[in-house]
């Protein structure tokens, strides 16, 4: 009853409270390569738009010249002439499809090379690997405690190119920011690489594109370009323990945390929690959303999701919890303490 | 003309129908019955002669393709792998054979996981949702053949060291069993 | 870190366009192969061919006809002066007695011989037995029983086996398989004091057998597959208080590096490498425990024991080279100190443990008699360090290898092979040694008379496929699914004898299972050893020819000892009973349709149940 | 400019003659329910797949409408995500395996390519009636399933690993791929037919360069089917071996590879598109001749256009496929090939426009169709042109704009043609005319609708939606465009009820047709309508491209074949020089009781690999009981005048 | 025959009464369905083969961790196949001339080639070291050669059935063309037969 009582309340919040998912267009890129792919679209849109444009105006040209009403069969015509003069027509047609197609397939290919061919001067490496439902990031380093763990939301530095080594734990997935640059499948048994590189500061929300089963409608995540002072101070922050939970409460749920089904799927450094069937939360609070950027990161949503989370999302491998109010409260309080 | 096609779809779904249960996907999760619980035995000696055990509520868990599959994922998720292996044992006892030590119903491998068991299982009460305890039950016994074969798995997308237990032989259950005239 | 670009062109090399490419074009391109080997490169060990004995010049420790810890001496020698039992007479070996423990798991302790009495310490749970030798028939005197918390069984990776006792000063010391070394009074059987040292829900179990130094009792844990953090631990002979306690890995306090930390090679040396070396965090529960051997250097005052693998197997869940797992360890008994270390196995991916036993000698080396000591390592190599500084002076193969392609003696490097690297979801497949190792802990013997090592070991390969790893406390942490198989040429142990100064194989008797227990060396150039299909064997120390052999009632994985009997006879003592992680599949009734069971083993093991069957008993041979 | 009367056949069969009569007796299918499973001629085999196809159609126009419903809010709650991902892939299934291709290729080409070629029957009847009843069979599984909860939920393309042993539990993907051999199957049965019939029993002086465009579609189409379907078919099987006895062909971990399943099912899943657009074009091509009053133009052009499609659509798989990451010289190299489809194509638009404007268009409700399949196809053509282009396509790949741009080419390049086709082989199906005010009503709703809803989809596309998402948050703003395209659905639905009144309707008391109501040129009006059981009283000969309108009035027809006896004429593949008499083997029990057989051991080894040994008997004896001779032939003895070598 | 003399309005007509109603070779219409179908076939091998290799791109040892399968059967159906190819030779030519006793004993040599082929194997099944569900590339193995040995029993039992035609006095005029088509059939399942040898037989050794 509790846990409805909660749920409810969790409604109401995530109700009152509406997310801003950050930047999701093909059309609005922050970044160079989906600049340049803008760029792309448009032109080879307007050489399109003109090609369609003429091609109806000799239809409805060709319609308005020729139309006789009749509800009858009419009688054949014989036009070798005509023929012959639409022969040149039709040649010269053929000539500017050609050219027009190699001018589109060329634009392609530069602007391809100018995507992918980004300059590899001290890189931010990223290793994102695709689960069902949810996508772990780490960031892996040469110090190898100095290695990031986190899930859904990728922080990288501005104007600094990142690369992503991608990988898939389960089935195909494919990583996808449109105001970023285009998609990448993550195919498992494969490991693959690309680039990208964000030009201005904000939140720009992505989404899998591959079709991966149950829950591939919310299998959101973030790329939050910041400035670098920003970026390490987050990369310092994340790189330490869980913060100690330093209220009764937060003491308790604690507990709560490491005695019931959490610990069996989740890691919070710095406890026994170390299992990685779902996102590590060791700094869970200082997520914008959870649930694979489905929910935001509030109290009320916190709990709505902990209690049930079949509910948001059917299918998901998170289990509900049947916690009781108070042990939820302190679990709540704890989660929201690990920044 | 297209009358006598009428029959055709009519078979089509009688068969199918009789296997539809397999496909169920139950993704949130009525609260279980508890009072399979009561009927739990680890032991075939029924005091009073000839007294029926009460037949075990056979579980929704046990005839969905889906259930089971989740049971395999979290057997190998919650490390249950590390101790009875692909079914083949190691620390813990082999699953696939027909040895089971505290019974083969789905009552007693659910309250085996829940309870823990003396040398050396742990007890996942609270630990592992009860729901799960069930899909892990399930897989269970599908390892050992005691599933249909429509609803066990077939092989992984990982080393194939095993049998599918979708192909794995039936075995018969021996060992103390609360219900050893259940199994057909 | 790997380069990006790389890694996609390597990605996709292979990837669509081979499709296009018709079946010429592909088989050229392929085509050099050799088709049916999965080795690709093998590292073979030489096999020396017209061998001279070489006299060892090293002084060993005194002999009085006991044997009172499971080495026989402080040097791990496991060597006897006794010499009635001879390369002639052998064939004459009689059972004398025999005592059943009533235990059915693997029985891999060495039985102790103190005072006219025989301790045998049995798998869980513990029972300590002590046995008359004075009396025919060897009735027994008293039992010790610890009763251990029969839930410690869950959390024993490879069986519940225990590797023995050791005596000292009256007392017998021993650990329990849930974590508590006790002392327990040589005559009457009483405890005298019981340490509870580790915790099971942590996946801490004990199973190796104590070394007693200046009355220090030293102490490991087992569980590098249950994610516990690995120690060593000194106790109080008197108390059994803890006097010290050694991490593995974790900051320099906890692994008690301090000023005296001298390693050999720069990349042991820095501060707090045990965390440094590790992914946030990993280090508390990255194994690296402490279950084999620890051997004494009263002249340096040093003792070496080797750590444990890293965990978990899964490679990839723990970057960096996992300081100091994998390894071996210089201490100071007295305070714990740590006075070197090297790494045999830095990142380890195979599960190489580094525990096998250290044979302390005083070798030739080029020209020059130098204090090593000789660790056979899981890795394939046999290392002759220098027991002062931790210089690796050489490291030769002494089983086939693919997994790497030697050891670099100026930098101490292991060379791993790239295309052998266990990956995440992929099956990487020929991987020799396996993991196992090309030796166990089962201990060798070395022979001064003729300056050879007898090493009984392992002649695997294994398939190996990583997982990501679910750390759960209390349970096994692993992700990998390995299946073994025997190595080229079809069967699954070896016993070698092995040239330490030349570095070579003398000779070697293949055996259709791996060579689970230790091996025992007398004067009378007898060498002792069981194979798992419960033969306990008698070779001649110089050639390796069988000169005497006894079917046993089970497997044998344990250790041989000998003993002059109060009747001024010498005898010959060995535990059979199969078990450990070998034998599992006998012990445990594992069901080896599943390939994976026993981490693997049961792979290798399958015809084993047809060969033995399980049950513990106590072997005493003499001649008549 | 010279104009001439159409001829219009006038002197054939008024089915009152005693040859017709003889005729009609021995080529009479029998009636009756047994009768009607015995029934192997063409026409009534066409009808059936075009009559089953739409069912489908309507079927997968009814799941259509769930997923714009279940879509037009966020976070919906009408269906979960278990029962919406059946959905999609059921209708992506059926629209593409049990309405396009049995529609387009085999309904229309069984129906009409023997007519247009002047022969009796199809070439092996009794394997067209074996086809149906296999792609009949494939229906009623995916159904079936579908009805039972076992409906694949893993896209019509059912990618590993996710259809994989691993990820798809029970038996829905199964019930996919073996529902893909069947359909499969039945094409490739089909695409024989139709092949050996263009080849072989073309009339007399139909040269290969006087066949219609049509049936030289349909001869590329049944190539292509021939070489692309087994692609499917390798695919879904090795998929179902995966499943069913574990091999590990998708198996990354053991060897296997996922990519190579999308490499088995784009080279078939490209290919696919032209069988389903070819027919449409082919249809157009007849219609635009027909209306313009004037041959077409640039009918070599458009048969190497036909034919080049055929081979460049083999070649540009990869192009599904961009997104795996590839290297960037086969990007180049598939971009190259995808841009390059657009050359054929673009070679047949020229063609009709220079027809009509050449030409003296009547705009009757087919052609109205046809304008409606020039608008929306060049819509969807022009944003696949987009999709060629790598970068563009990794940005929009997988997006609704990819959704709109294939719906466009699909539902422009087949629906549209396949209106276009009834109405204008409605008189010649029923006998009498479709209702045109009905038809054009049809026409602007479905029009409307179709726009509607598939255009605003490119803009949800461009704005970052997904495809097979059972839902998307609020605050991705893409509500209202998503309201706007479920919007278009209310429009074709009444289009669809509409055409759907308009048949009944029509079909009973619509205006008789005659034999050639349009005054068309091919030899599919030369018969009475409906069509007689024999089709042609005299099998004709050809002299030009458009027989009815250029043949002379004494063009000969043949004689000389029995009418006691199903007795067909073979002619020689390049120059329809007569070159044997065959016979036909009439209506038979025995292709339906192989195709219960047959899909009996297709459904059984869903469930156990036993059903292969099991099943193979039954399918051995029904075959042998097709195929077994009987009856008393006469006996051509070698040497003698009916022998040939 | 009334109805040829029926009167035709037309003044020209094409009289094909004379025309042959026997064709054997390319001309036969059932010929024709057999190339597509061997097309079909064909490309579902070709298919495999390409998968095939592909997997062995994946793969760094091929075979991985199995022997190659034994030579021995393989290479006596080899033989087989090669000297089955002459009782099908001469069905293909003795069947046109009418010749029935020729073509029956030619059946009957081949049924007995086929049902050799199909016997070796079965015995060749049990030697190819590997099982089908062991990795990708036994899978392969098992699946180019299963596919080929459902051919073989189906050209075997095709090849039976025409043999008690042959006995009957239906084989004459279409059987016998039947006949002919039989061996063209026979031949491809040779071909493919001998490039499967080659690929799993010959690749897995040689290459």
């Amino acid at each position: 009853m509790n846990a409805e009582l909660n749920f409810v309340s969790f409604r109401l919040v995530a109700q009152a409270m509406p997310v801003d998912p950050g930047h999701h267009h093909v059309l609005q890129p922050a970044a160079p390569q989906a600049g340049n792919i803008e760029w792309l679209y448009w032109v080879v849109f307007w050489i399109l738009f003109a090609v369609f444009a003429l091609m109806l105006a000799g239809f409805a040209t060709a319609t308005a010249k020729a139309r006789v009403i009749s509800s009858r069969p009419l009688p054949i015509i014989e036009d070798e002439e005509g023929d012959h003069r639409a022969r040149w027509a039709l040649g010269s047609a053929l000539s500017i499809t050609v050219i027009t197609l190699f001018v589109i397939l060329v634009l392609s290919v530069v602007t391809g090379k100018r995507v992918e061919g980004l300059s590899s001067k001290n890189p931010v490496t990223i290793q994102i690997t695709g689960h069902q439902w949810w996508w772990e990031v780490t960031y892996p380093n040469s110090q190898a405690d100095q290695t990031i763990t986190t899930a859904n939301e990728i922080h990288v530095p501005l104007n600094t190119p990142v690369v992503v080594l991608t990988n898939s734990a389960d089935v195909i997935h494919s990583f996808w920011a449109p105001s970023i640059t285009g998609k990448r499948d993550l195919v498992p048994g494969y490991s693959s690489a690309f680039w990208f590189q964000v030009a201005k500061a904000g939140i720009y929300h992505g989404q899998c594109a591959e079709f991966c089963g149950l829950q591939h409608a919310h299998m959101g995540l973030s790329v939050i370009a910041e400035t670098a002072d920003k970026f390490q101070e987050w990369q310092q922050r994340q790189i330490k323990l869980a913060a100690e939970p330093s209220t009764s409460e937060a003491i308790r749920g604690r507990g709560v945390f490491l005695t019931h089904a959490c610990l069996m799927c989740h890691t919070i450094r710095g406890t026994d929690a170390g299992s990685h069937l779902g996102p590590d939360l060791t700094h869970v609070a200082s997520r914008k959303m959870i649930a694979a950027e489905t929910l935001p990161n509030t109290a009320g949503a916190l709990a709505g999701w902990i209690v049930d989370p079949q509910r948001i999302k059917p299918g998901t491998l998170m289990s509900p919890n049947p916690l009781a109010p108070d042990d939820l409260q302190a679990l709540v309080v704890y989660l929201q303490s690990l920044q | 003309m297209c009358k006598p096609l009428h029959i055709a779809p009519l078979l089509m779904a009688a068969t199918l129908l009789a296997s539809c249960k397999r496909e169920e996907r139950t993704l949130r999760q009525p609260p279980p019955a508890s009072e399979t619980l009561n009927t739990i035995q680890i032991s075939g000696l029924n005091p009073g002669a000839n007294s029926i055990p009460t037949p075990p509520s056979s579980n929704m868990y046990q005839e969905s393709a889906y259930a089971v599959s989740e049971g395999q994922k979290l057997y190998e998720g919650y490390n249950c792998v590390g101790c009875h292996a692909h079914g083949g044992g190691g620390i813990g006892p082999a699953l696939m054979d027909r040895d089971w030590i505290y019974g083969s119903e789905p009552g007693n491998i659910f309250a085996t996981i829940m309870q823990g068991r003396p040398n050396g299982m742990p007890s996942f009460r609270n630990r592992i949702p009860e729901y799960q305890a069930w899909e892990i039950a399930a897989y269970v016994r599908s390892m050992a053949g005691l599933l249909p074969k429509g609803v066990s798995p077939n092989r992984t997308d990982h080393m194939n060291v095993k049998p599918a237990e979708s192909s794995t032989s039936e075995q018969t259950p021996i060992g103390i069993t609360g219900l050893p005239e259940q199994h057909k | 870190m790997r380069s990006p670009a790389k890694s996609a062109s390597l990605g996709w090399r292979n990837g669509w366009s081979r499709i296009f490419v018709l079946a010429v074009l592909q088989v050229g391109l392929i085509g050099l192969q050799d088709a049916p080997a999965e080795s690709g490169l093998v590292l073979q060990p030489t096999v020396e061919q017209n061998y001279q004995p070489r006299q060892y010049q090293g002084q060993l420790e005194p002999d009085d006809g006991q044997w009172v810890r499971p080495a026989k001496d402080y040097a791990s020698t496991r060597y006897s002066s006794l010499d009635q039992i001879n390369a002639g007479n052998v064939k004459n070996l009689k059972l004398t007695f025999t005592f059943s423990t009533g235990m059915t798991r693997g029985h891999e302790a060495a039985p102790l011989v103190v005072n006219n009495t025989m301790y045998i310490v049995t798998p869980f749970p513990n029972n300590l037995y002590a046995l008359d030798l004075t009396k025919p028939g060897a009735p027994m005197k008293w039992v010790y029983e610890p009763l251990p918390t029969p839930a410690s069984q869950g959390v024993a990776c490879c069986d519940v086996v225990n590797r023995g006792a050791s005596y000292d000063d009256g007392k017998i010391y021993y650990n329990t398989l849930d974590n508590q070394t006790v002392a327990v009074d040589a005559v009457t059987g009483k405890e005298v004091w019981k340490t509870r040292v580790g915790d099971i829900n942590k996946g801490e179990s004990m199973t190796m057998a104590p070394l007693v130094v200046k009355g220090k009792v030293l102490v490991g844990n087992s569980g590098g597959e249950f994610g516990v953090r690995g120690w060593l631990t000194a106790l109080d002979g008197k108390t059994g208080k803890i006097a010290w306690r050694a991490y593995t890995a974790g900051p320099d306090k906890d692994v008690l590096i301090g000023h005296r930390f001298k390693p050999f090679y720069p990349q042991d040396r820095g501060q707090d490498l045990g965390v440094k070396s590790w992914p946030p965090d990993s280090w508390k529960i990255g194994g690296g425990g402490v279950w084999g051997w620890i051997s004494y250097d009263p002249q340096l005052n040093l003792i070496y024991y080797g750590t444990a693998n890293p965990g978990p197997w899964d490679a990839e869940a723990r970057p960096g080279d996992n300081k100091f797992t994998a390894g071996i360890f210089a201490r100071d008994p007295d305070t714990g100190e740590a006075v070197w270390f090297y790494q045999f196995s830095p990142h380890d991916l195979y599960d190489y443990d580094g525990v096998n036993e250290n044979i302390l000698l005083d070798l030739p080396i080029n020209g020059q008699t130098r204090k090593v000591l000789v660790h056979p390592d899981r890795n394939g190599y046999v290392y002759v360090i220098d027991r002062a500084t931790g210089e690796v002076l050489s490291a030769n193969a002494f089983a086939p290898i693919t997994t790497s392609r030697g050891v670099d003696l100026k930098t101490g490097l292991l060379q791993y092979v790239e295309e052998k690297r266990p990956i995440t979801g992929k099956v990487v497949r020929g991987l020799c040694p396996s993991a196992p190792g090309a030796k166990d802990w089962q201990p060798s013997a070395f022979s001064p008379r003729t300056g050879l090592l007898y090493i009984p070991h392992n002649h695997l390969c294994m398939d190996e496929e990583d997982l990501q790893p679910n750390y759960i406390a209390g349970t096994p942490y692993v992700g990998a699914n390995v299946r073994m198989y025997n190595a080229p040429g079809g069967y699954g142990g070896e016993f070698t004898g092995w040239d330490p100064v030349e570095g070579k194989v003398v000779w070697t008797n293949p055996d259709r299972f791996p060579v689970w227990s230790g091996a025992l060396a007398t004067a009378g150039d007898v060498v002792f050893y069981g194979t798992l299909d419960g033969w306990f064997k008698a070779v001649d120390a110089k050639s390796g020819t069988l000169l005497w052999q006894f079917k046993t009632g089970s497997g044998i994985i344990g250790q041989p000892t000998t003993y002059k009997g109060p009747d001024g006879k010498q005898y010959v003592a060995i535990l059979s009973g199969v078990g450990g992680w070998a034998g599992a599949i006998v012990a445990g009734g594992l069901d080896a349709r599943d390939e994976s069971a026993a981490l693997g083993f049961a792979a290798a093991m399958k015809d084993l149940p047809h060969y033995t069957n399980k049950g513990g008993m106590l072997y005493v041979f003499a001649l008549p | 400019m010279a104009v001439a009367e159409p001829i219009i056949a006038n002197d054939q069969d008024t089915g009152e003659s005693e040859l017709a009569r003889r005729l009609a007796r021995t080529w009479r299918q029998p009636t009756g329910i047994w009768g009607w499973f015995c029934n192997t001629h063409h026409t009534d085999i066409g009808l059936r797949f075009m009559v089953t196809a739409f069912i489908f159609l309507l079927l997968g126009g009814i799941l259509a409408a769930m997923i714009r419903l279940q879509l037009i809010r966020p976070e919906s709650s009408l269906m979960g995500p278990d029962l919406y991902n059946q959905v999609f892939t059921m209708h992506g299934s059926t629209m593409i395996f049990l309405f396009a291709v049995p529609m387009m290729f085999q309904g229309f080409g069984v129906y009409i390519v023997p007519l247009m070629c002047g022969a009796r029957n199809i070439a092996f009847p009794r394997l067209n009636a074996f086809s149906y009843y296999l792609y009949v069979g494939g229906a009623l599984v995916l159904w079936g399933g579908f009805l039972t909860n076992t409906g694949p939920d893993v896209g019509w393309f059912a990618y590993v690993p996710l259809s994989g042993p691993a990820y798809s539990p029970g038996h829905r993907a199964d019930i996919w791929s073996q529902m893909i051999t069947f359909t499969e199957v039945s094409a490739l049965g089909v695409a024989i037919c139709l092949a050996t019939t263009i080849l072989r029993h073309r009339a007399p002086g139909m040269t290969l360069n006087r066949m219609p465009i049509l049936l030289w579609e349909k001869l590329v189409i049944s190539m292509a089917v021939i070489f692309a379907m087994p692609a499917v078919m390798v695919a879904s099987g090795l998929l179902l071996l995966d499943r069913l006895v574990g091999t590990h062909f998708f198996n990354p971990a053991e060897g296997g590879d996922v990519l190579l399943y999308q490499h088995l099912f784009w080279f078939f899943g490209h290919p696919e598109v032209y069988i389903i657009f070819l027919p449409g074009a082919a249809i157009v091509s007849t219609l635009v001749e027909c209306f313009s009053r004037r041959r077409i133009f640039g009918y070599t052009p458009i048969v190497v256009a036909v034919v080049a499609t055929g081979f460049i659509g083999f070649s540009v798989w990869v192009h599904h496929m961009f997104a795996v990451g590839l290297p960037q010289l086969s990007e180049s190299f598939f971009t190259a090939a995808s841009l390059m489809i657009v050359i054929p194509t673009g070679t047949q638009f020229f063609c009709w426009v220079v027809t009509i404007w050449n030409g003296r268009l009547q705009l009757r409700l087919p052609m109205l169709w046809c304008f409606g399949f020039i608008f929306v196809f060049l819509i969807g053509g022009l944003s696949g042109v987009m999709l060629a282009s790598v970068p563009v396509d990794l940005q929009v790949h997988d997006t609704y704009f990819v959704v709109a741009h294939f719906h466009y080419v699909l539902i422009g390049g087949a629906l549209f043609p396949m209106f276009a086709g009834i109405y204008f082989w409605f008189p010649k199906m029923t006998g009498r005319m479709a209702d045109p005010t009905l038809g054009t009503w049809h026409f602007w709703l479905f029009f409307i609708g179709f726009n509607l809803t598939f255009f605003t989809l490119h803009f949800l596309g461009l704005r970052g939606m997904p495809r097979r998402v059972y839902t998307y948050s609020p605050d991705m703003h893409w509500h209202w465009l998503n309201v706007l395209a479920s919007s278009g659905v209310v429009f074709m639905t009444a289009g669809l009820l509409v055409f759907l009144a308009n048949v009944i309707w029509s079909r009973r008391v619509g205006e008789i047709a005659g034999n050639n109501p349009w005054g068309d040129a091919g030899l599919e009006w030369a018969m009475s309508s409906p069509p007689p059981p024999y089709n042609f009283l005299h099998i004709p000969t050809v002299s030009g491209r458009d027989p009815l309108w250029e043949d002379p009035p004494d063009q000969p027809v043949v004689v000389g074949l029995r009418d006691d006896i199903r007795e067909t004429l073979v002619t020689q593949s390049l120059d329809a020089d007569p070159q044997h008499k065959d016979e036909d083997p009439g209506p038979s029990i025995w292709p339906f009781l192989t195709a219960l057989t047959v899909s009996a051991a297709f459904v059984g080894s869903i469930f156990t690999p036993w059903a292969v040994p099991i099943g193979a008997p039954p399918v051995i004896v029904t075959l042998i009981g097709w195929l077994w001779p009987r009856g008393q032939s006469p006996t051509p003895r070698p040497g003698g005048e009916a022998w040939v070598r | 025959m009334g109805s040829l003399n029926e009167p035709i309005r037309r003044p020209l007509t094409l009289d094909v009464s004379g025309l042959p109603s026997v064709a054997f070779g390319h001309r036969n219409t059932t010929w024709l369905a057999n190339v597509f179908y061997m097309a079909i076939e064909a490309m579902m091998f070709a298919l495999i083969f390409a998968a095939y290799f592909y997997l062995r791109t994946r793969s760094t040892n091929w075979p991985p961790g199995h022997l190659p399968p034994s030579l021995t059967y393989g290479a006596v159906n080899a033989v087989v196949f090669l000297l089955s190819i002459v009782p099908a030779w001469w069905v293909r030519k003795r069947a046109p001339d009418g010749d029935r006793r020729a073509v029956r004993n030619g059946l009957l040599a081949l049924s007995l080639f086929a049902m050799a082929a199909t016997g070796i194997r079965v015995l060749e099944f049990t030697t190819l070291n590997c099982r089908w569900s062991d990795d990708a590339y036994s899978s392969t193995v098992w699946v180019l050669i299963g596919m080929h040995s459902g051919h073989l029993v189906t050209e075997l039992i095709e090849t039976l059935v025409l043999l008690v035609i042959s006995f009957t006095p239906k084989m004459e005029g279409t059987r016998l063309a039947d006949a002919a088509i039989n061996s063209d059939y026979w031949y491809f399942v040779v071909v493919t037969g001998l490039m499967i040898d080659f690929l799993i037989y010959g690749t897995t050794r040689f290459l």
